[in-house]
């Protein structure tokens, strides 16, 4: 049967409590800051706190920090070596996003830039 | 309906063989990209023939009842031959590229021909199945034949009435999307006087098979009596257009003799009279409003 | 009649005699079939080795055939099309209708994708990765046969269209508007939706479960640097599964949601977007191509190094080339709309990148020659077809590139030249490789070999029947002809596609041949049986086990010590004492892969015809055998040492 | 990290082997860790999926057809109570699976109900905010733009019930099974599950209200 298993100290499972990271502390860290990035966010929007162009890019700063704190605080997702397959696989699936999201924005972008109507464009 | 039958019946089979197509351009686009093709082809054939021939020759000569061939059973890695086959390939790439990428450039549909006289512009409707041209400074407009001058670059602008579909006319090079509520560019040029044929090189339907159509480029003085000539045929009012604009396909190219000025903008923006589709027919699968051809 | 949505006898197409003669043929085969079945009394049987099994070889053997049954039926419809182009010139009309021809080539290209080239492959990976990996089954045995069971459900979806309905008339990939309500207002795309939503689920999940398997369960000592190249290049593929299927998924809920629900994603009106469906289906299609093909070269790789008695060429320039066509494949997608005016910047970007994935694959190209370079080689069956596939794929890489150089593709972009070029890619590629991996591993799964003859008549008629099929095609794309069209005015064409007909022929008698090895080698299964587990001197762990192997693979997990693990052992490198059995446990078979099945095909055709209380019913039959499972899992058996050491004569 | 908690059930089966075991070196890894894998695999899945919806909303967010845009339809506070729902759900799930894992079968009721509850309400919000688009005459089949925010609102709602589902279905597996190995597998799994449905909302709530709003 032992071959079935293997050492849990170096091989993790995403979100696995085995370690201790199942302490309430980490919930609560995580809460507290996920709550202070989203109210930031909401606070942001219509405040004049920042000059207006820059708020997209801010508030897409705050999401990506907040994902991360739900990454780290509630899936526990780390850099430690029992932890490699697990991180390798969400940065293959980050990368997967960017790429297909990426792509998909730019390439609609020319597309839809090219095929305005001339009426509405200078062209010789 | 039957389809029509075109001119390559009647016209002399002279071209047969590799006629009409790619590799008879009569065009400066499709003369480069003609050039391009040929160009890619050898580059890639320097790498490919020899690998081709390694297959063979490997084959032949490390077949087991081979005593001559010497075996190396612990031979697999050499550092000289990695670098070689990962940097063959990859100059190889380095030149295709680069010449993808300025082809992209200086073929791009959109690009102007240089050339001395003033581009006609043509205006280009797809429809079930059928090809509406439109001349905005000569006011006519055409079905399924689109004549032009020879030697003076065309500026087309494209859209469709309908589903999607892409207007190509081989000899002359690039194809491009016509898409419904959207407007693509394309320019293109023919050398001489000559006719050759057009085809809706995208999948539209039932009677996709019959969207073809003929360019005629004639030389500017005929153009000119063409037009002249074409302005005595019936007009495209909005009663025609809404039969145009029902599925079906056309028999014999048409000629109007004058349309209206804003039918592109308003098929572009989506104001133009539309014929009415299939409604979703609830008791059955097969609903198409009329038989194609 | 709205208790039956918009099913009714109209839906049957009885005025069309060449679909009822196929239906009639079919339906006496199946009614044939199952009443041997029933006759023999090897229902029981089936349902207890096969039907409910969550073995990985079981399952595999069931991908596999399921896709050369659906490799006869791609067939047919490819026989089919090349007929009637053959005649379809000028007044000539051929004999399918424009209505019949549109869905014929519909048909021919999503069966040929989805329910050929893919079960296929999964099945090959299924039932060879656990084996080489030195593991006893997948990481979940249970949910293998849930992916199987909804394959086959969107395979029975698709094929039920042939009687019930009709298929879609809008090309392989749905583009709107043309698939929209406005104008495909049949029941034609629902079937190619549901069927791919529900295969689909099926592949993803199967994506996820060879992934878990391969980086979590391994032999002893398997380290990544010690994997077979085909673990790797399923690694690979099955990565692509996972990234790329939830992408058609979205996408085909967009179209699904426009279609049932009046949402204006791709439609003309209100805004929708039609450029943005084609550029979402290729960001799934290309990565799809790579899915198909990684594995192919995967298996060449493992049937040179086999044939040739050497380990394989520049191993790990292999892996890199495998990992770098897996990333590089999200980068290409724009080339299959090149024609569709992004500009010259975005063009050639996207070009680029395509033609760089001709690096990574010309240096796999190249270690397979130097693998055989320096080799002992035996030309069996399998390595006919790979000594066949590696100028053939060549050519289509070729051609590939070529359309990649954007000013080309201007010119060639729907033309028959691109059909020619990913037939070329297909047929030479992953078709070759199936037949390669099937003859390879067949007598692994069986304990017989397949027969040589009609298998080397196979690899004559089907390398031959290749060419003369599809080089004209590339002669014909050149002259102008477009694709799918239904009939030409041409004459100068109709030589060339008289040729492809011929071509279409021989390949006929391929198949035949293979229908034949097959049915030849099982009468003479005693004269072919191979009583060693190892009838090709392989070199990797699954020829360690007897053929065909037992349940659990192996009695104790194969300790590796390096790449190609048998190799090192049978040259007594491997240090072999061996550890005392200890018990195993095994999944228990399981019923729900099935049972879900069915109630998933009910809910599919229901969606199709809009019987809503059919669509509630089987989703609430589904979700009550899920829950039932939830509670009455089986759970896992276990084989003591006692019975294990008696049935494991060598142990 | 050093074990704090070992699991007793687990004892007793490592140094099985002499060689150093994980990542496949020690042979294959345990159930749970396997399962809680692919499962991770599957929801990275899922993301991409959702990917695509956001590309395609992203697209399509300008093509209003003349109906209303997002500036006009969107009501920041409720979307902000929204949010601290599924916020607070997450950590009562997260409170849930440390009760779970320490077996205590009523504190975690306890939590999966408070999870059950913020999850119902956040889908409540949802649901009348929906409603009240459609009757406002901003339905999904008014324009593009409505088509692919209801889309994309509507898929991760789906997903917030079957999780609800899930849920009540896992409470009662923990009341008739018990803690056993494959519950506690599941309890872990819907964990992650929940988490990342998070994760996704929070992209959401940027991207189409905090932007939407901003026009
Ligand atoms: C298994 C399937 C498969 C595979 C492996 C490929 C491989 C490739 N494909 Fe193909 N394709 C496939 C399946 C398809 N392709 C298509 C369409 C398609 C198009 C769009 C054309 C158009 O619509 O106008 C392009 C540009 C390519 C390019 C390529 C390239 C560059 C490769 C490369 O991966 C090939 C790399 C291999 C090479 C190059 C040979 C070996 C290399 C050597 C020997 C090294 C030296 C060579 C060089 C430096 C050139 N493909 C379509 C059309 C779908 C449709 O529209 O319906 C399908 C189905
Ligand atoms: C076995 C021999 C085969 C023959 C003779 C054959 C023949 C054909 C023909 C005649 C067409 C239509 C071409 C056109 O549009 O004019 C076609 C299309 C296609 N084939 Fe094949 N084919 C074969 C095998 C395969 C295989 C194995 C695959 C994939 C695994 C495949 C995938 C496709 C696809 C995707 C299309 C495009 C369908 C479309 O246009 O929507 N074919 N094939
Ligand atoms: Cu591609």
């Amino acid at each position: 049967m032992s071959e079935q298993r293997g050492d849990r100290r170096l091989d993790h499972a995403p979100g696995g409590h085995k370690e201790g990271a199942a302490r309430l502390s980490t919930y609560l860290a995580g809460l507290g800051l996920a709550l202070l990035l989203t109210v930031a966010s909401f606070a942001l929007v219509g405040s004049g706190a920042v000059w207006a162009p820059a708020i997209p890019i801010l508030l897409a700063v705050l999401a990506v920090a907040q994902m991360g704190v739900h990454l780290v605080f509630f899936l526990h997702i780390t850099s430690g070596p029992e932890n490699t397959n697990n991180t390798l696989a969400l940065a293959f699936g980050v990368m997967i996003v960017v790429l297909t999201v990426g792509g998909t924005l730019w390439i609609m972008a020319h597309l839809d830039h090219n095929m305005m109507p001339v009426a509405t464009m200078a062209t010789p | 309906m039957s389809a029509p039958r075109r001119w390559f019946v009647v016209a002399p089979l002279a071209l047969a063989g590799c006629s009409a197509g790619v590799l008879d351009p009569q065009g400066p686009v499709a003369r480069a990209e003609k050039q391009i093709l040929f160009d890619s082809l050898g580059a890639m054939l320097l790498i490919v023939v020899p690998v081709m021939v390694a297959t063979v020759a490997f084959a032949w000569w490390f077949r087991a009842g081979n005593r001559r061939a010497r075996y190396r059973p612990d031979w697999d890695y050499s550092g000289k031959l990695e670098l070689l086959i990962w940097s063959v390939p990859a100059m190889i790439v380095l030149f295709l590229g680069g010449t993808g990428w300025v082809g992209a450039h200086l073929l791009d549909p959109r690009r102007p021909i240089p050339a001395k006289v003033a581009p006609i512009e043509v205006q280009v409707v797809a429809l079930d199945w059928k090809w509406l041209f439109l001349y905005p400074a000569q006011h006519v407009a055409t079905v399924n034949r689109l004549v032009v001058p020879a030697g003076t670059p065309i500026h087309f602008r494209l859209t469709s009435a309908t589903v999607m579909n892409s207007f190509f006319v081989p000899q002359l090079g690039s194809q491009i999307y016509a898409m419904a509520g959207m407007e693509a560019q394309l320019r293109l040029a023919a050398d001489r006087p000559g006719r050759y044929p057009g085809i809706a090189a995208h999948y539209s339907g039932k009677g996709f098979s019959d969207m073809t159509f003929t360019v005629d480029a004639l030389p500017a003085a005929q153009f000119t009596a063409w037009v002249a000539q074409a302005r005595a045929a019936p007009p495209l009012d909005e009663a025609r257009y809404r039969q145009l604009a029902r599925r079906g396909t056309v028999a014999q190219p048409m000629v109007f003799g004058t349309a209206p000025s804003r039918l592109f903008d308003a098929v572009v923006a989506q104001r133009a009279p539309a014929a009415e589709r299939p409604r979703d027919a609830s008791n059955q699968g097969e609903s198409d409003a009329e038989a194609g051809r | 009649m709205t208790l039956l949505g918009r099913l009714s006898w109209d839906s049957i197409p009885l005025h069309e005699p060449i679909v009822m003669v196929t239906a009639g043929v079919l339906f006496v085969v199946l009614l044939g079939t199952g009443a041997t079945i029933l006759f023999k009394g090897w229902l029981p049987y089936l349902w207890r080795e096969w039907i409910t099994s969550v073995d990985h070889k079981r399952i595999g053997v069931m991908y596999c055939l399921l896709a050369l049954v659906m490799l006869i039926r791609g067939f047919a419809d490819a026989l089919m099309m090349r007929s009637h182009q053959a005649m379809a010139v000028g007044a000539g009309e051929g004999f399918l209708p424009p209505d019949h021809y549109d869905q014929i080539f519909s048909a021919h290209g999503t069966i040929m994708i989805f329910f050929v080239a893919m079960p296929f492959m999964i099945g090959l990976m299924n039932f060879a990765v656990p084996l080489q990996l030195g593991v006893r089954d997948v990481a979940f045995p249970t949910l293998n046969s849930v992916s199987f069971w909804l394959t086959a459900t969107g395979v029975l979806l698709i094929n039920t269209s042939l009687v019930v309905g009709e298929f879609a008339r809008t090309g392989w990939l749905v583009y709107p508007p043309l698939s929209e309500r406005a104008f495909s207002p049949g029941v034609g795309v629902d079937y190619y939706l549901w069927a791919l939503q529900i295969s689909g689920a099926g592949t993803l999940l199967g994506g996820i479960n060879l992934v878990t398997t391969i980086l979590k369960m391994r032999a002893p000592g398997m380290r990544y640097t010690r994997m077979p190249i085909f673990c790797w290049t399923a690694l690979a593929s099955n990565l692509l599964i996972v990234a790329a299927f939830p992408i058609l998924t979205a996408t085909l809920i967009m179209l699904t949601l426009d279609r049932y629900l009046g949402f204006h994603f791709f439609t003309n009106e209100a805004g929708g977007n039609q450029m943005l469906f084609v550029n979402l289906i290729w960001a799934w299609g290309h990565p799809e191509v790579y899915i198909l093909v990684l594995p192919a070269f995967g298996i060449f790789s493992e049937i040179i190094a086999t044939f040739s008695g050497k380990p394989l060429f520049g191993y790990r320039s292999m892996v890199l080339a495998t990992l770098a066509i897996c990333v590089l494949s999200f980068m290409v997608w724009l080339h299959h709309f090149f024609t569709m005016g992004a500009g010259a910047d975005v063009n050639g970007v996207f070009g680029v990148m395509t033609m760089i994935i001709a690096v990574p694959t010309g240096v796999k190209v190249f270690n397979w020659l130097f693998t055989m370079y320096g080799g002992r080689l035996r030309f069996e069956v399998p390595m006919l077809w790979a000594v066949a596939f590696i100028p053939t794929f060549v050519v289509g890489g070729m051609t590939g590139v070529l359309l990649a150089v954007p000013p080309a593709d201007f010119v060639l972009h729907n033309s028959v030249f691109l059909v020619a070029h990913f037939h070329n890619v297909i047929i030479g590629g992953v078709l070759f490789a199936a037949f390669a991996g099937y003859s390879y591993w067949f007598p692994k799964a069986f304990g017989f070999r397949l027969h040589d003859g009609w298998g080397k008549a196979a690899v004559v008629l089907w390398v031959s029947g290749f060419y003369l099929a599809f080089m004209p095609l590339y002669a014909l794309g050149l002259m102008g002809m477009t694709r799918r069209l239904q009939h030409y005015d041409n004459p100068a064409w109709q030589p060339w596609l008289v040729a492809a007909w011929l071509g279409a022929l021989l390949i006929l008698g391929g198949i035949v041949s293979l229908a034949m090895q097959l049915y030849v080698s099982v009468r003479e299964r005693r004269s072919l049986a191979d009583g060693t587990g190892d009838p090709w001197d392989g070199r990797t762990l699954e020829w360690a086990t007897r053929s065909p192997p037992p349940p659990w693979n192996f009695a104790r997990l194969p300790q590796v010590e390096g790449r190609d693990a048998l190799a090192l052992m049978k040259r007594g490198e491997a240090d072999e004492t061996p550890e005392p059995l200890e018990p195993i446990e095994m999944p228990r078979n399981s019923a729900y892969g099935f049972v879900g099945a069915f109630f998933t095909y009910l809910t599919g055709f229901a969606l199709v015809w809009h019987i809503w209380w059919l669509v509630v019913l089987g989703m609430l039959a589904g979700f009550a055998t899920t829950l039932w499972i939830a509670w009455h899992q089986p759970g896992e058996q276990e084989i003591g040492v006692d019975e294990l050491s008696a049935l494991e004569p060598a142990a | 990290m050093s074990g704090e908690i070992a699991d007793p059930r687990h004892e007793g089966d490592q140094g099985a082997r002499s060689d150093p075991p994980g990542h496949g070196e020690g042979g294959p890894a345990p159930k749970q860790v396997t399962v809680a894998f692919g499962f991770w695999v599957f929801l990275l899945s899922d993301i991409i999926m959702f990917s695509g919806l956001f590309a395609a909303y992203a697209v399509l967010a300008p093509n209003t057809a003349g109906g209303p845009q997002g500036s006009e339809l969107f009501e920041l506070r409720l979307v902000f109570v929204e949010t601290l729902c599924l916020l607070f759900s997450s950590f009562t799930c997260g409170v849930m699976s440390i009760m779970a894992v320490r077996q205590r079968a009523g504190a975690t009721y306890l939590w999966g109900a408070l999870t059950a509850l913020l999850g119902l309400s956040f889908l409540a919000i949802e649901l009348y905010e929906l409603t009240h688009l459609v009757l406002e005459g901003a339905a999904p089949t008014r324009s593009a733009f409505l088509s692919a925010l209801f889309t994309l609102v509507g898929a991760h709602g789906l997903h917030v019930a079957a999780g609800l589902v899930w849920l009540t279905v896992m409470m009662g597996q923990v009341a008739t099974l018990g803690f056993t190995d494959a519950v506690e597998r599941r309890l872990l799994c819907f964990g992650l599950y929940w988490h990342a449905l998070d994760i996704i909302w929070v992209a959401l709530f940027t991207v189409v209200y905090l932007y939407g709003v901003m026009g």
